[in-house]
């Protein structure tokens, strides 16, 4: 079972103070020429920072509620050959290997510090507390299981997997058996009621792709989402056009999806889509027993295969 | 919108029978995109394929659908006659309303609606149809031969006749391989070397023969038409330009060793040439046993060789060449014998193995060919020899015959009696299988004429008893144990897969089987090509063989590379897959899946917001493409796609049928 | 057709009032469950060995329902599952999916590919709520057109007995 | 100064005044989605609450007490997927000549808009000038407009997202309504409301409340001695603050963006754009549209969809063209046209202060941020 998530105020400010220490100096130095962090936005809250300049660097961040991922804001830099710098924790930094392992950033051009991590809470769950009860929250780290980010509640990399440089002490990996709750919850169900789960979802979404523009596995240059030739996809939101637009997003990341949620976590409408890419996950487990599905491989698992894979002739299910 | 013309085929009764054509032809002709719908009896008829012709001029049809029969079976012709109209080939579409249709179902009103159906799809199709052009590549006309045995000197020398330039590596100092081990050759029992090393000499001589002995292959890239291949040639100690092959330094080497050659059973020297007639006659320095690599001291052969071609230092030499074909005969390793332990091999120095009795009787080899027993130098009175020692057993060896031990035994024992009259040969033997011409009969000759004794039953074991050997069976014909004395026992191994053949298969890129032996295309009507186009097989490489199939099958695979040579340029499908650029993230997840390794990444610069930026996406090489479209779904964006199969044409059947069978869109 | 109550931000209403004549007539009935319903079963094969499979059925006059319409591809390995969604959002009652054996693929190892996808794709579709038996994936070799026949005919019986598709559930495209 | 003065005190005045029991409301709605389609804010086990069209019998699941819901009732005047038109190509037997039918798709009955806060409200007319203003007239949009009647709710306790006095506008705004329900117990008390005075401004709001099924569902008189009450009631909602709207002050920054197009903001405020189309769809004021046609075999459907300038392709053309290729023009835009265009062209600003495009962006990318940090810039 995984570590359960927990904050560490003093880490974190120790973190957040070596992270601008670092930053300052890749700036100052010339090494990169935009650093990639997280700054206070509104309310407090963490958004995406863009450090140009050492004085920048003052304004970055590293607290609980440091949610977003930034490796797929590297595409907006894929034009010239300056350097990027950016920080990652462990979650961050699978999102930075898939957009490498599928060749949308050159490895050369960044340079990654990685901060061990031990949990970010849920932003949206902590804006709904009672204001003194997320004043204490934050100051004294004391947060329930229920705020962080669910991504933190199975996380078997608490540190980055790939950086130029690691500030703070690394966290002890716990090997973990990997669980797909929301799967199995709707596995539980019966076919209607999954369709009409389903449907529900369908009937909410807006279709604003903020699902699709944050996850780092949907990283092509023109998403055949957006093609009008073949029109994969209706422009209508009708019931079937929004299901093949949440199929084609969530089966077109099956086995390179590395579970973070991010899809849900900016979605506006709070739809829980990851009740699609957490079944997709359990599979390829279960099917092609990969043990780890949300962790980046040189091939991943619909690119390969093994003569012994279950067969449906022999029935699959 | 494009043109379309419909030809409906009756197929006299085949598809008129069942399906109501002519009600098919009146609701195609309102489809949008079809300006013209014809019925034949026979479409594919000279007259229908005529009247298809003359309505692609009258009505300047644009695309072609032809309602007939299967596209496996017609589509070739169809794509002749549009070709003919002066259309390109690729804008036909088949619908198969009779196969799929008409021979299918019994229902006139069911038939006929789901002929309607098929033709609708075949139009949605046809409308998005393409203009392809088969794509064409270079020939490299340079045939790249591996292994120097009978098959590849064979194929070597018929690329060679036939004009082109051969590259015929060897591993071995010599070439000739078993064959050259051999003494005499069944069923005719003419001397092996007799006809061998004339070949072995052409070879060497032909002016379109590079021969390239104690080398390797190393590495190979490319395909067909232009493979890029890398050769070590190892170092031999030996300059061989100055080399006159007189032969000095052998024998005044004071090292002596066991002779692979001689399988054991002779002896060479640290300086050696495998064997008298080799080709190159140049000796080569065995490293591992020459006293001056050794030790320091010696230089023995530099002191006597006049010619001053010595090379201790010499180092191994990398060659490249460029081949448009290759030819795989890299042979047959002998099954290890020791494996059966009962009998004794390797135990009792009076068990030996065919190939050193080869040796034993050969004029050339170590006993002048005179039979005599390891152990004692004795004549051996009687002789016991052992078939299918590994073949055809699941348990300790393989479970496929040999195909050539039946009949060397046949010949050693036949050899034997000639040599020691008074002698007993004894065939230990589980089937005697003589298919080949004039087998049966040199088979028969062996007992009959030569008296050699076969007893059916596979041996159970082998022992000492004072200087004999005892044999002990049980002869499954009389169904009682039998026990032979005998003087010596020849053990008939398996022909096994060359020890690192798998690992040669991936570097040449070629599927092998279970064993190990090269996979052909096709067992029956490929049975020298490989799957990877340009790569052919010959001898024992793809599965055991005698001399006779060997040759002729390097006979083919020769055929094979001097047709491919005989064109200047090679034609290839045009249904291949191709890549957006435009569109390609470059992230290359079409590559692992591509079963012919035809994909590769490629930089591209362009210009982006007046920047000049590069970036890397997929290139298909069209001549190692067989579009298969394995790619096109790996593709997330749908930047690869199929000629001939596109994203867009698979949608509009899909979109086209159900438009009309379950409207959507409230239409 | 959508129903009336809708959670979404698009107004059926005009759907509901687009004029019935302007559907083909003669298909208008076949969409409805009941009396003279027949299942429209999309068919991907691949060339080498499950067209060839059809083939041989015809040839050797292997009568069977004529439910399932045919899509030629080169290999099942070409088959992307965005065809199979897009047949069942058009409004196909059940989608067929037949290559060569494994091992025996004319293209090595297409069919190996495709079977990872399509055993995924095949649980992911009942996930997402549709019914399983409405999708099948089969190796068909150019011989067995018996095999082709039977599948066939059982297929047709069982989404017979399923009755309509998912786009009686999903609803129109607008 | 933005212009968006009309919903202030003292406001128009009422027309009739009823008195309406909270209890009653499913009830008349259950009566009024006979006649019309009803659009509320709908609240389904627990989830944020959605303003959608009603099914029947989910009048319990009426929620009038969600400061907002994540969307705004915009779709009911202007569906995110709509139909224009049916069209079929078809070809004469004998000749085989082709013949094009063109069906306009017919306009929906009437639909009453219940419960929307006086900023989504206010909306509606932002977007009627846009639709029924100037050379041309969207009659799509139109003939939905006629059937509509809009029935508010008085804001009782906006919420730190709520800025809609930026705008002049206010929690007991008028704008737009046909109809504005106060909550009787008046704004600010944290107790469910029991019981609304409901005050027709318009012509078809005294209609509607005048209706049988408003009668029906108890839709009664306000007693003689409410009259002070209801006054002092309604000018508690209209005098009511909002606190982002109180920090902000009225926003007044469409003449200093005359000069800012070319400035280095957009690209640094954009840097961290999902580029995504939540705040333009979720907002009540974005109207932009794109059109498409859904059909095979020459048969089909022309519809339009909700559209938004911040996804990328937004300004695609045939020929591959876009003009806007970045972020930073594509967020520029948006405000731009929020803040500059619309205000020059219409004499107001393009947004009502809602507080959505606040709750709902992924980054914090939002109006009020822009309009403070712009208010702040060096031109």
């Amino acid at each position: 079972m995984p570590r359960k998530p927990m904050l560490d105020i003093e880490r974190m400010r120790s973190a957040e103070e070596a992270l601008r220490r670092e930053a300052r100096r890749l700036l100052a130095d010339g090494v990169v020429s935009v650093f990639l962090g997280h700054e206070e936005g509104w309310d407090g809250l963490a958004v995406p920072s863009f450090a140009t300049s050492p004085e920048d660097a003052e304004k970055l961040v590293w607290n609980p509620l440091v949610a977003p991922h930034l490796a797929k804001y590297l595409l907006d830099r894929l034009a010239g050959d300056e350097k990027v710098g950016i920080v990652v924790n462990g979650c961050g930094s699978l999102a930075l290997e898939r957009i490498l392992k599928d060749r949308r950033f050159p490895r050369e051009r960044l340079y990654i510090v990685g901060i061990p991590c031990t949990g970010i809470l849920d932003p949206a769950r902590v804006a709904d507390l009672p204001p003194e009860r997320r004043r204490e929250v934050l100051e004294t780290g004391r947060a329930e299981a229920g705020l962080f980010l669910d991504r933190c509640s199975w996380c078997d990399v608490p540190n980055a997997v790939v950086s130029d440089i690691l500030v703070g002490e690394p966290v002890a990996e716990e090997p973990t058996v990997h669980e797909y709750p929301r799967a199995a919850r709707l596995e539980a169900m019966s076919l209607e009621e999954r369709f009409e789960h389903f449907k529900d979802l369908y009937e909410r979404c807006i279709r604003c792709f903020a699902c699709r523009n944050v996850c780092p596995a949907c990283s092509c240059r023109e998403c055949c989402l957006d093609q009008w030739e073949p029109l994969w996809l209706g422009r209508a939101t009708s019931v079937p056009e929004q299901q093949m637009f949440h199929f084609i997003r969530a089966f077109d990341v099956a086995g390179r999806c590395i579970r973070c949620g991010e899809c849900e976590r900016v979605c506006p409408m709070g739809l829980p889509l990851m009740d699609f890419n957490d079944k997709l996950l359990k599979d390829i487990a279960e099917l092609f027993g990969v043990e780890r599905p949300h962790v980046p491989t040189d091939v991943e698992p619909l690119g390969r295969f093994d003569p012994q894979d279950p067969d449906f002739e022999e029935g699959a299910e | 919108m494009k043109r379309v013309g419909v030809f409906l085929c009756w197929c006299g009764s085949n598809i008129a029978g069942t399906v109501d054509v002519g009600r098919v032809a009146e609701k195609v002709r309102l489809l949008p995109g079809v300006v013209y719908v014809e019925e034949n009896k026979y479409t594919c008829s000279e007259p229908g394929q005529a009247s298809i012709m003359k309505a692609i001029k009258e009505h300047d049809l644009e695309r072609v659908v032809v309602a007939s029969c299967s596209p496996r079976l017609h589509e070739p012709t169809f794509r002749r006659t549009l070709e003919a109209a002066g259309m390109n080939p690729y804008h036909l579409e088949m619908a198969n309303i009779r196969e799929h249709c008409s021979w299918v179902h019994t229902d006139r009103e069911e038939a006929t609606a789901k002929a309607f159906d098929i033709v609708r799809m075949a139009v949605a199709k046809a409308l998005r149809n393409e203009a392809l052009q088969p794509g064409r590549i270079s020939i490299e006309k340079k045939a790249l031969v591996l292994g120097g045995g009978i098959a590849g000197i064979q194929a070597a020398l018929d690329i060679a006749d036939a004009g082109h330039q051969v590259i015929l590596v060897e591993r071995e100092p010599t070439i000739g391989g078993r064959m050259a081990q051999l003494d005499k050759t069944f069923p005719t029992l003419d001397c092996s070397s007799c006809i061998l090393t004339p070949k072995m000499v052409d070879c060497a001589k032909h002016p379109n023969i590079t021969l390239y002995t104690y080398s390797e292959l190393e590495k190979v890239e490319g395909y067909i038409g232009n493979f890029n291949v890398t050769i070590r040639k190892k170092a031999r100690g030996v300059d061989e330009a100055l080399c006159t092959g007189c032969g000095l330094c052998q024998t005044k080497c004071p090292v002596k060793v066991d002779s692979e050659f001689d399988v054991g059973v002779g002896k060479r020297k640290a300086i050696y040439t495998p064997f008298p007639q080799a080709v190159p006659n140049k000796p080569v320095i065995d490293k591992e046993n020459c006293r001056y690599h050794k030790t320091g001291k010696c230089r023995i052969c530099e002191r006597v060789c006049e010619a001053k071609a010595i090379r201790f230092d010499q180092e191994d030499t990398i060659i490249e060449e460029k081949v448009g074909a290759i030819v795989v005969a890299t042979g047959f390793d002998l099954f290890d014998l020791e494996t059966y332990g009962e009998y004794g091999y390797g135990l009792y120095p009076d068990v030996i193995s065919s190939l050193q009795f080869e040796r034993l009787i050969n004029a050339s080899g170590p006993t002048e060919g005179k039979i005599r027993r390891p152990s004692d130098q004795e004549v051996p009175r009687s002789v016991a020899f052992v078939l299918c020692v590994g073949s055809r057993d699941d348990q300790k060896g393989v479970s496929y015959c040999s195909r050539a031990c039946c009949m060397y035994s046949v010949k050693h024992a036949t050899q034997y009696r000639e040599k020691v009259k008074d002698g007993r040969a004894f065939v230990f033997y589980m089937d005697i299988r003589t298919p080949g011409k004039a087998y049966e009969e040199f088979y028969r000759r062996s007992s009959v004429d030569y008296g050699v004794e076969y007893i059916r039953g596979r041996p159970s074991k082998i022992y000492q008893k004072g200087k004999k050997l005892v044999v002990r069976a049980e002869d499954t014909l009389l169904g009682r144990p039998v026990e032979v004395e005998v003087d010596m026992v020849v053990l008939a191994p398996a022909m096994v897969p060359k020890h690192d053949a798998a690992k040669m298969a991936q570097t040449l890129g070629v599927s092998y089987d279970g064993y190990g032996f090269l996979n052909e295309a096709h067992p029956k009507l490929r049975p020298v090509e490989t799957n990877t186009a340009g790569i052919y097989l010959a001898g024992a490489c793809q599965g055991p063989k005698d001399i006779p199939d060997t040759v002729a099958q390097a006979g083919a695979a020769a055929a094979k590379v001097a047709a491919l040579f005989s064109q200047d340029e090679l034609t290839t499908e045009p249904m291949v897959a191709r890549v957006d650029e435009a569109l390609c993230s470059g992230c290359l997840w079409c590559k692992p899946v591509c079963p012919y390794k035809a994909i590769e990444a490629k930089t591209i610069t362009e210009r982006v917001a007046g920047r000049t930026v590069t970036r890397e996406v997929a290139s298909v090489n069209v001549g190692l493409c067989q579009g298969c479209g394995a790619c096109t779904v790996a593709c997330r964006d749908g930047a690869m796609n199929l000629a001939g199969f596109t994203n867009d044409q698979v949608l509009a059947e899909v979109d086209d049928l159900l438009a009309d069978l379950r409207p959507a869109c409230g239409v | 057709m959508q129903p009336r109550k809708s959670g979404g931000f698009e107004n059926m209403a005009e759907s509901a009032s687009r004029p019935e004549e302007a559907r083909p007539a003669e298909t208008r009935p076949a969409e409805e469950p009941g009396a003279g319903w027949e299942p429209v079963i999309v068919g991907f094969l691949c060339n080498w060995c499950s067209y060839a499979g059809a083939d041989s059925a015809g040839t050797a006059r292997m009568v069977h329902p004529p439910n399932v319409r045919v899509i030629r591809v080169p290999c099942s390995g070409r088959v992307n599952p965005r065809f199979i969604l897009r047949a069942f959002q058009r409004g196909a009652d059940g989608v067929l999916v037949s290559g060569c054996h494994p091992g025996d693929c004319h293209y090595s190892t297409g069919n190996y590919y495709a079977r990872r996808r399509l055993v995924l794709l095949k649980r992911y579709l009942e996930y997402l709520g549709i019914d399983p038996r409405r999708f099948r994936t089969h190796w068909v070799s150019a011989s067995e057109g018996q095999k082709f026949a039977d599948i066939v005919r059982e297929m047709t019986a069982e989404i017979k007995a399923l009755g309509p598709g998912p786009k009686a559930k999903l609803g129109e495209l607008v | 100064m933005g212009e968006g003065g009309k919903g202030m005190a003292p406001g128009p005045v009422p027309r009739t005044t009823k008195l309406v029991e909270a209890s009653g409301l499913d009830g008349w709605l259950r009566a009024v989605a006979r006649e019309a389609r009803v659009w509320a804010p709908v609240k389904v086990d627990g989830r944020p609450p959605l303003f959608r069209e009603f099914g029947a019998g989910e009048e319990d699941r009426l929620d009038l007490e969600a400061v907002r819901t994540v969307n705004s009732p915009k779709g009911a005047l202007l569906p995110q997927t709509e139909p224009l038109m049916t069209y079929a190509m078809t070809k004469d037997a004998e000749s085989g000549r082709p013949s094009l039918d063109l069906e306009r798709a017919a306009p929906g009955g009437p639909v009453v808009v219940f419960g929307a806060r006086p900023c989504d409200a206010a909306a509606f007319e932002l977007l009627d000038k846009v639709f029924l203003t100037g050379d041309f007239v969207d009659d799509h949009y139109q003939a939905r407009r006629a059937k509509t009647t809009v029935v508010a709710v008085a804001c009782p306790r906006p919420d730190e997202a709520c800025f809609c006095t930026s705008f002049g506008l206010s929690p007991g705004g008028t704008r737009g309504a046909d109809v504005v329900l106060y909550g009787r117990s008046g704004p600010g008390v944290p107790v469910e409301t029991v019981a609304y005075y409901a005050v027709a401004y318009t012509e078809r709001g005294e209609a509607f409340l005048a209706a049988p099924a408003a009668r029906a569902a108890g839709v009664a008189d306000v007693p003689e001695d409410e009259g002070r009450c209801l006054e002092e009631v309604v000018s508690a909602f209209r005098g009511l603050g909002t606190p982002l709207g109180d920090r902000l002050g009225r926003i007044d920054v469409a003449a200093r963006l005359d000069g800012l197009f070319d400035h280095p903001y957009w690209e640094k405020v954009s840097a961290r754009c999902l580029s995504c189309g939540a705040c333009t769809f979720i907002c009540p004021t974005c109207y932009c549209f794109g059109v498409a046609d859904c059909g095979a075999l020459g048969k089909g459907v022309r519809y339009r969809y909700w559209d938004a300038c911040k996804l990328p392709h937004f300004m695609l053309m045939a020929g591959g063209h876009n003009p806007r290729p970045a972020k930073s023009n594509r967020t520029r835009q948006r405000f731009m046209h929020k803040l500059n265009y619309y205000h020059h062209r219409y004499g107001e600003y393009q947004c009502v202060g809602c507080g959505r495009c606040v709750e709902s962006c992924p980054v914090g990318l939002h109006l009020p941020l822009v309009a403070g940090e712009v208010g702040g810039l060096e031109g």
